[in-house]
């Protein structure tokens, strides 16, 4: 035990190394940035062509789902946590629950869709 | 009443003696205590009842339950008796073999109850779209509103639907579903509260919905539950194979009085059915007698704010007329109140006399039309008579009788419960209940 | 790092120099209320979870007593409409969440650390919070008896009905609020244990390796994760139009009421599902021990367990049968709803399998285990039946129902919690319970129970609805009410003697000038029996090594060299000696307490007075404040803040 | 799960971020040879079970916003006056005629400010960057920079409920009203006390107590705020752009 004691201080370096390897650099960052705007200016001239049914709501959900993957991804390094950390847990925490409350929001729709029961 | 208790089967017949096997001791003890419960749910008396009954017994389910009940219970006894060793003298080394497991055993019982939940299944999602289907076109449709806490029904006699084109846009569709109840009901059809009275032998389509928060229909001996929603309109239907009084209860917690919302269904046979529906057709008429005219005269200066009867000559007040024309909004359309053997939310009799009880289902089919005929002699005891004394308190001092919120909106002038009235004195009450008497 | 609690990182007594708000600076004392108050160490507070749900249990049951008085006979005049309405409700309430699941937690707390070799939870100040704040918010719903009447729309509180309009006295809102704090301590709570579960094991155990009990806790904790943000959406909602008026379930505005109730049993029946598998981790520990064998599939009791967990998901709407959701959701509904009894069929069968061939000991522990398995299975029956949704429309809202959760919740999670209690007992306090009268206690209860809630299932099915004020004469239902209504009170005085036991045992235990239990009385199989009785306040002197499942038992049983297990050494021999020299402990704390405090004060504001929140926040401040810089090394001061600033994001 | 089950243990203190230290792994080496141990931090795991938790949380917000929208909608349509009461005339109006309440959103403004958002995120990975780097000027630009950016959303948040109040949805009187503020507002909530972390990190920089042995503190109050950033990606696209 103490001889965990001792160690705190070190550890937090030693886990910073070890992001440092593969933490991507701040040109990649201003990248994705980037990618991110043109989705959205994208996204928001989409809305503006005037579309109606799948062909305006379908690609927009396809988009956000890209915006969504890339900030998870990038920004929240969800992409190294095989590298950082074996195992994806965080990855795995997070897109169970994700997928949870989707599935399940999901279906409640569907079961109003049936007003006349 | 009919005693003749014969029972429809939509599956195979069961023989005597499958019936009988002891398996699902619960389900015997259940059939064995039968008698005298109006809400028994193993007496089905209409065909969707009996799909229900059916559906646990003919698909076996009560039988597996019964199995898998006795095996684990009797199991579970017998191999801790088996296996038991007194403490006391036991030598800590004398170990069981120990196992870990066995594959073979455990992907064994999960199949197993897999494949027997998935052969219940196709019977149960067979069922649950049976119930659904509608009946035949030109076979009678009721509406039923739910309130706290009492059942309004409404029979769309002349076929034109329920609903009235309450956004002006020219056709009775879906959008004027939507409206508020208040504005997109039709205002031909007849309107009762408490007790539905049906066709015999005929599927009855039921549409449900509710004026205030959600309450649940349900004639245990004619078919399972529905709630009805406020805002949604929720389809369910009742077929009663013989003419007869079947009591249900409000089953989806309301608030305050839920235990005292009860209701009944009346299966009259063809002809009486049509005697009743063309009565109900009928508007009231203006009382001659003294009593009664005097009753009236009441009845107009204290109850026309919340009730309706339609004799053609009630004045209405203003706002309620706007927006409810001749229709009840917030209590019961007493227009044909003396045809109804129950009232409040059927936790009261209106004539005493046999199988009067509110909550029995003694009451003969064949005196309900003549009930109030069959009340003239109001002393014989066998004889059907008006329950005066039960009324007058009831008008008297309703909230008394029946727990409810009994506050006025100070908007609409409607209130949400019946008020009490101490300032009538005994002898107006008489009149007043002298006046309820000619509403046949 | 350090936002954490670094229970062992602390060098516990250099805490000198800066002391903000100087009344609740560090706690020294070491007996007495204080200790308990500022405890942030996971025993003391799995203890206090159980005190709080006894507690607890006897207004829950006080309540089902008058109950069942009302309904002993008809036309009963003993409760008004009004009062059975509120009775009713916050029994169902007070019992679901604020007995069995403080029960679920008391045992996590107390045992998962043990079991995992851990010396604490991740966090152990959050622990506290999570156990006050918990505490406080039952409280605050339990104040509504006395403050204009208790909740009265029933334990799930349907819209429209719980809205202004129709139950315009502030009961709800005390059952609204209330559990909404409550809830606050059940995510930070289950945070915190998976957290633990995951990430502080002993070297060596392997999820695969840990105890069945601690597998559970896993599953039940995530349940709560996932789950408890979906009531207080719900919640929220109903809060956000009783109190602003706002629409979401104002139907004349267009509001569509099914919403409450989709939201309510997402959250719902995951809720049934973490109140019993607590209780099925429970006796997946005693019945293998007392049946000498190893627990049976141990692989497939996990699996299965995850499996329920996962799919107490996808049934919700099973609630909803007749609500009108359509046949298509309905019939959708009903398979997966039926198909929940596989996994729990291969538990219980599993149990029933560890019991076969084996050398059963019929303690008090195993008998309370065994009545679980047999009457738990009788509930989960009667729940498949409701699953077949055709029929459910004739049970639903009867005494059918009522009987399903009873024999699953009472004899089901309640039988279980109860053999855990005679079997953690001497772990926990260092003494036995009399076996005496707790095989007394266990007959009395069986046949109370039965005879309580036997009886529904008929009554149910003659069709007696239920949250029924009274009934009539002429509807059939008076002999089996009486049954129940007598059954009643001896499964009241039958779960009292729970109490009864402690009190005599601990009586004749010093009497007998308090002779040591040893630290493995029952010759057990996991890591909580290799320390002293009662746990020391360090658990473990240093961390075991795990190399088994079931390891200290392994430690004690070998092979020879003929192939035959023999004993090697007894629990006592090999149990560490609970030297905690060396070891530094979570400092207690008053924060957690004082933080937990400032939340109902917010509460009341938002019922009665908004005035009344300004105070309860500038506390919330100050408490967060005085929990970052607490520990008052520079390392520290900083992250703490942090940390529950996002706590904070959880509250608001 | 599986992953998780097989990844042998460890941890042996709490001490979260001892991502190395700990004793490494036991073995077990079923699925496709990762030798580890859950060597995590505590602190960022629970920080990720949270986040999954306020999955759940927005998933019934947005999906009650969705509901009551539609609702509304249908309502309005249909005529019912208590709904067409509920907003004042002239929105019903378009309202009815367009079919959906598309007409009281200024997209690009709402657009302006999400970008506005998404740059937050850009700034806020910066800090973490700069701090794990030990590049003090950096960091406190780029925290300072991130809660900058937070607040102009926050108050373009505000300017957008002023107008939304301004045209007449009002929170009480409509369902969509009721839903509307009540998502926005939550989000807003979580910015808000996103932007309070900041600022508390923001304060320590400039007491040079954020180094490098601290850039788990700032990266778990990034994660967080990529978190709330990605709820708005949803309610940008969901509620805004899909009528
Ligand atoms: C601890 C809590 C708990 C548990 C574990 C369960 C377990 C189950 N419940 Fe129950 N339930 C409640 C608590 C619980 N329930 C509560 C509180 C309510 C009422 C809420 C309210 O309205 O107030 C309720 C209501 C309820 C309903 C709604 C009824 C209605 O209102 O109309 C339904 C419907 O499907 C249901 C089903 C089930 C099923 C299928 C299981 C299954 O998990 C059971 C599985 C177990 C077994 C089946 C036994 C063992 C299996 C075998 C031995 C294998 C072989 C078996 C077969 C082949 C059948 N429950
Ligand atoms: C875990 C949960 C749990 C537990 C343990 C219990 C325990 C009991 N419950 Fe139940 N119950 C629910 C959960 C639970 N209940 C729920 C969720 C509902 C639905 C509510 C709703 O519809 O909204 C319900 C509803 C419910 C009803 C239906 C009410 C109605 O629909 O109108 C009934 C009726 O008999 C009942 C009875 C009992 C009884 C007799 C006990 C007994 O087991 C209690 C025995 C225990 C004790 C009695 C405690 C000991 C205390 C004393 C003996 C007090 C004496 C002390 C002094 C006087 C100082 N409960
Ligand atoms: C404030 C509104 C209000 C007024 C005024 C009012 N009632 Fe009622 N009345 C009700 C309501 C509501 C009910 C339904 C109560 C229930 O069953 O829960 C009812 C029920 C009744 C019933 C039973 C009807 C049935 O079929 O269930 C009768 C009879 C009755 N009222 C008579 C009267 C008489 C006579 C008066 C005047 C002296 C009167 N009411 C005045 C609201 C009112
Ligand atoms: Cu109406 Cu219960
Ligand atoms: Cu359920």
């Amino acid at each position: 035990m103490a001889e965990q004691t001792a160690d705190v201080a070190a550890a937090h370096g030693h886990a910073h190394d070890d992001d440092h390897g593969h933490h991507p650099t701040e040109r990649h960052y201003w990248i994705i940035f980037a990618i991110l705007a043109v989705l959205t200016a994208v996204e928001v001239a989409w809305s503006y062509l005037g579309l109606e049914g799948v062909s305006l709501w379908l690609p927009l959900l396809v988009m956000m789902v890209a915006k969504f993957i890339l900030v998870a991804g990038e920004f929240m390094h969800l992409r190294f946590d095989t590298k950082i950390i074996n195992g994806r847990v965080f990855t795995w925490a997070f897109a169970a629950s994700l997928l949870l409350a989707v599935a399940v929001y999901f279906i409640v729709f569907a079961a109003f869709d049936t007003v006349f029961a | 009443m009919s005693t003749t208790k014969t029972r429809k089967r939509s599956f195979m017949p069961r023989t005597f003696v499958s019936r009988a096997l002891p398996v699902a001791g619960a389900a015997l003890v259940l059939s064995a205590c039968a008698d005298d419960k109006p809400l028994n749910t193993f007496e089905p008396r209409g065909p969707r009842a009996q799909s229900l009954y059916d559906l646990m017994f003919d698909s076996g389910t009560w039988y597996v339950m019964g199995i898998v009940f006795v095996l684990v219970t009797f199991g579970g006894i017998f191999v801790a008796i088996k296996n038991r060793v007194d403490p006391a003298t036991y030598d800590p080394e004398d170990l069981p073999v120990q196992t870990h497991g066995n594959i073979t055993l455990e992907v064994a019982w999960t199949i197993l109850p897999a494949v027997v939940l998935a052969i219940i299944s196709v019977f149960v999602v067979r069922t649950i779209f049976e119930l659904e289907e509608p009946n035949e076109p030109g076979e009678l449709d009721v509406m039923v509103i739910g309130q706290q806490w009492w059942w309004e029904y409404r029979y769309d006699v002349d076929g034109d639907g329920f609903f009235t084109d309450g956004n002006g846009d020219g056709v009775v569709d879906e959008a004027d579903q939507e409206l508020p109840l208040e504005i997109a009901l039709d205002p031909d059809d007849v309107v009762t509260a408490t007790e539905m009275v049906i066709p015999a032998g005929e599927q009855v389509d039921l549409i449900l919905t509710s004026r205030d928060v959600i309450h649940s229909f349900w004639i245990p001996r004619l078919n399972g539950k529905r709630d009805t929603v406020p805002g949604r309109w929720h389809t369910w239907s009742l077929e009663a194979d013989e003419p007869g009084k079947y009591t249900g209860w409000c089953t989806e917690y309301c608030g305050l009085s839920h235990a005292r919302m009860r209701m009944s269904v009346i299966a009259l046979d063809d002809a009486e059915f049509d005697a009743w529906l063309a009565n109900q057709q009928q508007q009231a008429e203006v009382p001659s007698d003294p009593e009664a005219a005097a009753g009236r005269e009441i009845f107009a200066n204290q109850c026309v704010s919340c009730h309706v009867i339609d004799d053609g000559e009630f004045e209405y007040p203003e706002n309620f007329a706007e927006t409810v024309p001749l229709v009840s909004h917030a209590a019961p359309n007493l227009t044909h109140f003396a045809t109804r053997s129950t009232y409040a939310g059927g936790i009261f009799g209106s004539y005493a006399g046999p199988g009067t009880d509110p909550d029995d289902d003694a009451l003969d089919a064949s005196v309900y039309n003549q009930l109030s005929e069959l009340s003239q002699n109001p002393d014989s005891p066998d004889d059907y008579r008006w329950n005066t004394a039960e009324l007058k308190r009831w008008v008297a001092n309703a909230p008394g009788q029946k727990a409810m919120a009994s506050d006025v909106n100070p908007d609409t002038g409607l209130g949400r419960g019946m008020l009490p009235f101490p300032q009538l004195t005994d002898e107006e009450l008489d009149q007043v209940v002298a006046y309820l008497a000619t509403l046949d | 790092m350090a936002m954490m609690e670094e229970p062992l990182a602390l060098p516990s007594g250099t805490v000198a120099r800066s002391r903000p708000l100087g009344a609740f600076s560090r706690p020294r004392e070491t007996s007495g209320l204080v200790t308990w108050l500022t405890t942030v160490d996971h025993k003391k507070i799995g203890i206090m979870y159980g005190a709080a749900a006894l507690f607890f249990l006897i207004i829950g049951g006080i309540a089902a007593l008058m109950i069942r008085v009302q309904l002993a006979v008809p036309d009963s005049e003993f409760l008004s409409a009004e009062f059975y309405n509120q009775v009713f409700t916050m029994h169902g309430t007070v019992m679901v969440f604020l007995v069995v699941m403080p029960i679920g937690a008391a045992f996590a707390n107390y045992l998962m650390p043990l079991q995992v070799g851990a010396r604490d939870v991740a966090f152990p100040r959050i622990n506290a919070f999570s156990f006050w704040v918990f505490f406080f918010g039952g409280l605050m719903l339990n104040t509504s008896w006395f403050l204009g009447g208790g909740a009265d729309g029933g334990w799930f509180n349907y819209a429209p009905n719980n809205g202004i309009a129709f139950s315009p006295s502030n009961g709800i809102d005390f059952w609204n609020i209330g559990l909404f704090i409550a809830g606050i301590g059940s995510l930070t709570g289950s945070v915190n244990l998976i957290t633990t579960v995951l990430n502080m094991r002993a070297p060596g155990m392997s999820l695969m390796k840990t105890p069945v009990f601690t597998w559970m806790t896993l599953v039940t904790q995530f349940l709560l994760l996932l789950a408890i943000p979906v009531l207080t959406v719900a919640q929220i909602l109903l809060a956000s139009d009783r109190l602003f008026g706002a629409n979401f379930f104002n139907v004349e505005q267009g509001a569509d009421p099914l919403l409450w109730q989709h939201l309510f049993w997402i959250f719902g029946h995951p809720e049934v599902y973490l109140m019993i598998l607590p209780a099925f981790g429970i006796v997946s520990e005693i019945i293998p021990t007392f049946s000498r064998k190893p627990i049976f599939g141990y692989p497939f009791m996990v699996f299965s367990g995850i499996a329920i967990g996962f799919m107490g998901w996808g049934v919700w709407a099973h609630h909803m049968f007749v609500s009108g959701i359509g046949p298509l959701s309905v019939a959708a509904f009903t398979v997966a709803t039926m198909f929940i009894a596989v996994p729990t069929g291969v538990k219980i069968l599993n149990w029933l399998a560890t019991m076969w061939g084996g050398k059963i000991i019929l303690n008090t522990a195993m008998l309370f285990s065994i009545a679980l398995v047999i009457q738990f299975t009788v509930g989960g029956l009667s729940g498949v039946s409701h699953a077949m949704a055709a029929h459910d429309t004739q049970q639903t809202d009867t005494y059918y129902i009522v009987a399903h959760f009873h024999y699953v919740l009472f004899g089901g999670a309640f039988f279980g919690f109860i053999g855990g209690m005679y079997f953690w007992w001497p772990k926990a306090f260092g003494y036995m319970l009399s076996e005496r009268i707790g095989k007394l206690q266990f007959w009395l209860m069986v046949i109370g129970f039965n005879l309580t809630f036997g009886p529904m299932h008929i009554l149910g099915l003659q069709g007696m609805p239920r949250r029924m004020q009274t009934y009539s004469d002429a509807h059939g239902f008076n002999f089996w009410n009486m049954a129940a209504t007598i059954g009643s009170f001896i499964l009241g005085f039958s779960t009292l003697m729970i109490l009864l036991n402690a009190f005599v045992s601990y009586r004749k235990w010093v009497a007998a000038d308090r002779p040591n239990v040893g630290a493995d009385p029952w010759d057990a199989r996991t890591l909580e029996w290799s320390i002293q009785s009662p746990a020391p306040d360090h658990n473990f002197d240093h961390d075991p090594v795990v190399t088994s499942l079931d390891d200290f038992w392994h430690r004690k049983y070998q092979k020879d060299e003929n192939g035959v297990l023999r004993r090697v050494a007894t629990g006592d021999e090999l149990a560490q000696p609970g030297n905690g020299e060396g070891v530094h402990l979570p400092a207690p704390s008053y924060w957690p307490i004082v933080l937990a405090g400032s939340i109902p004060i917010i509460g009341y504001g938002v019922i009665y007075s908004l005035w009344l929140v300004i105070p309860g926040a500038v506390l919330m401040m100050a408490s967060i404040y005085g929990w970052a810089l607490e520990p008052a090394d520079d390392l520290d001061i900083d992250d703490h803040h942090d940390d529950h600033a996002k706590e904070l994001e959880t509250v608001s | 799960m599986t992953d998780i089950a097989d990844s042998a243990t460890d941890v042996v203190d709490d001490v979260a971020s001892a991502d190395d230290h700990a004793p490494a792994d036991h073995g077990h080496d079923d699925h496709g040879g990762h030798h580890t141990s859950l060597g995590l931090s505590n602190m960022k795991l629970a920080m990720w079970l949270f986040l999954g938790s306020e999955c759940l949380l927005f998933g019934a917000l947005i999906s009650t916003f969705l509901l009551s929208k539609a609702r509304f909608i249908t309502e309005l349509v249909a005529g019912n006056p208590r709904v067409i009461e509920s907003i004042p005339a002239g929105l019903a109006e378009e309202f009815i005629e367009a079919g959906t309440v598309e007409p009281i959103y200024d997209i690009p403004f709402t657009s302006g400010s999400s970008f506005i958002l998404l740059m937050s995120s850009l700034t806020m990975v910066l800090a973490h960057k700069a701090v794990s780097e030990d590049d003090d000027l950096q960091t406190k630009i780029w925290l300072g920079a991130t809660a900058l950016l937070g607040s102009t959303f926050m108050a373009g948040q505000v300017y957008e409920f002023t107008v939304f109040y301004r045209e007449g949805i009002e929170y009480g009187t409509s369902l969509y009203g009721s839903a509307f503020y009540t998502l926005t507002g939550f989000h807003g909530a979580h910015v808000t006390g996103g932007i309070l972390m900041l600022l508390s990190l923001l304060v320590l920089a400039f007491r040079g107590k954020l180094k490098s042995n601290r850039a788990e503190t700032v990266e778990l109050v990034g994660l967080y705020w990529h978190f709330v950033d990605i709820v708005w990606v949803l309610i940008f696209t969901i509620v805004y752009l899909i009528p």
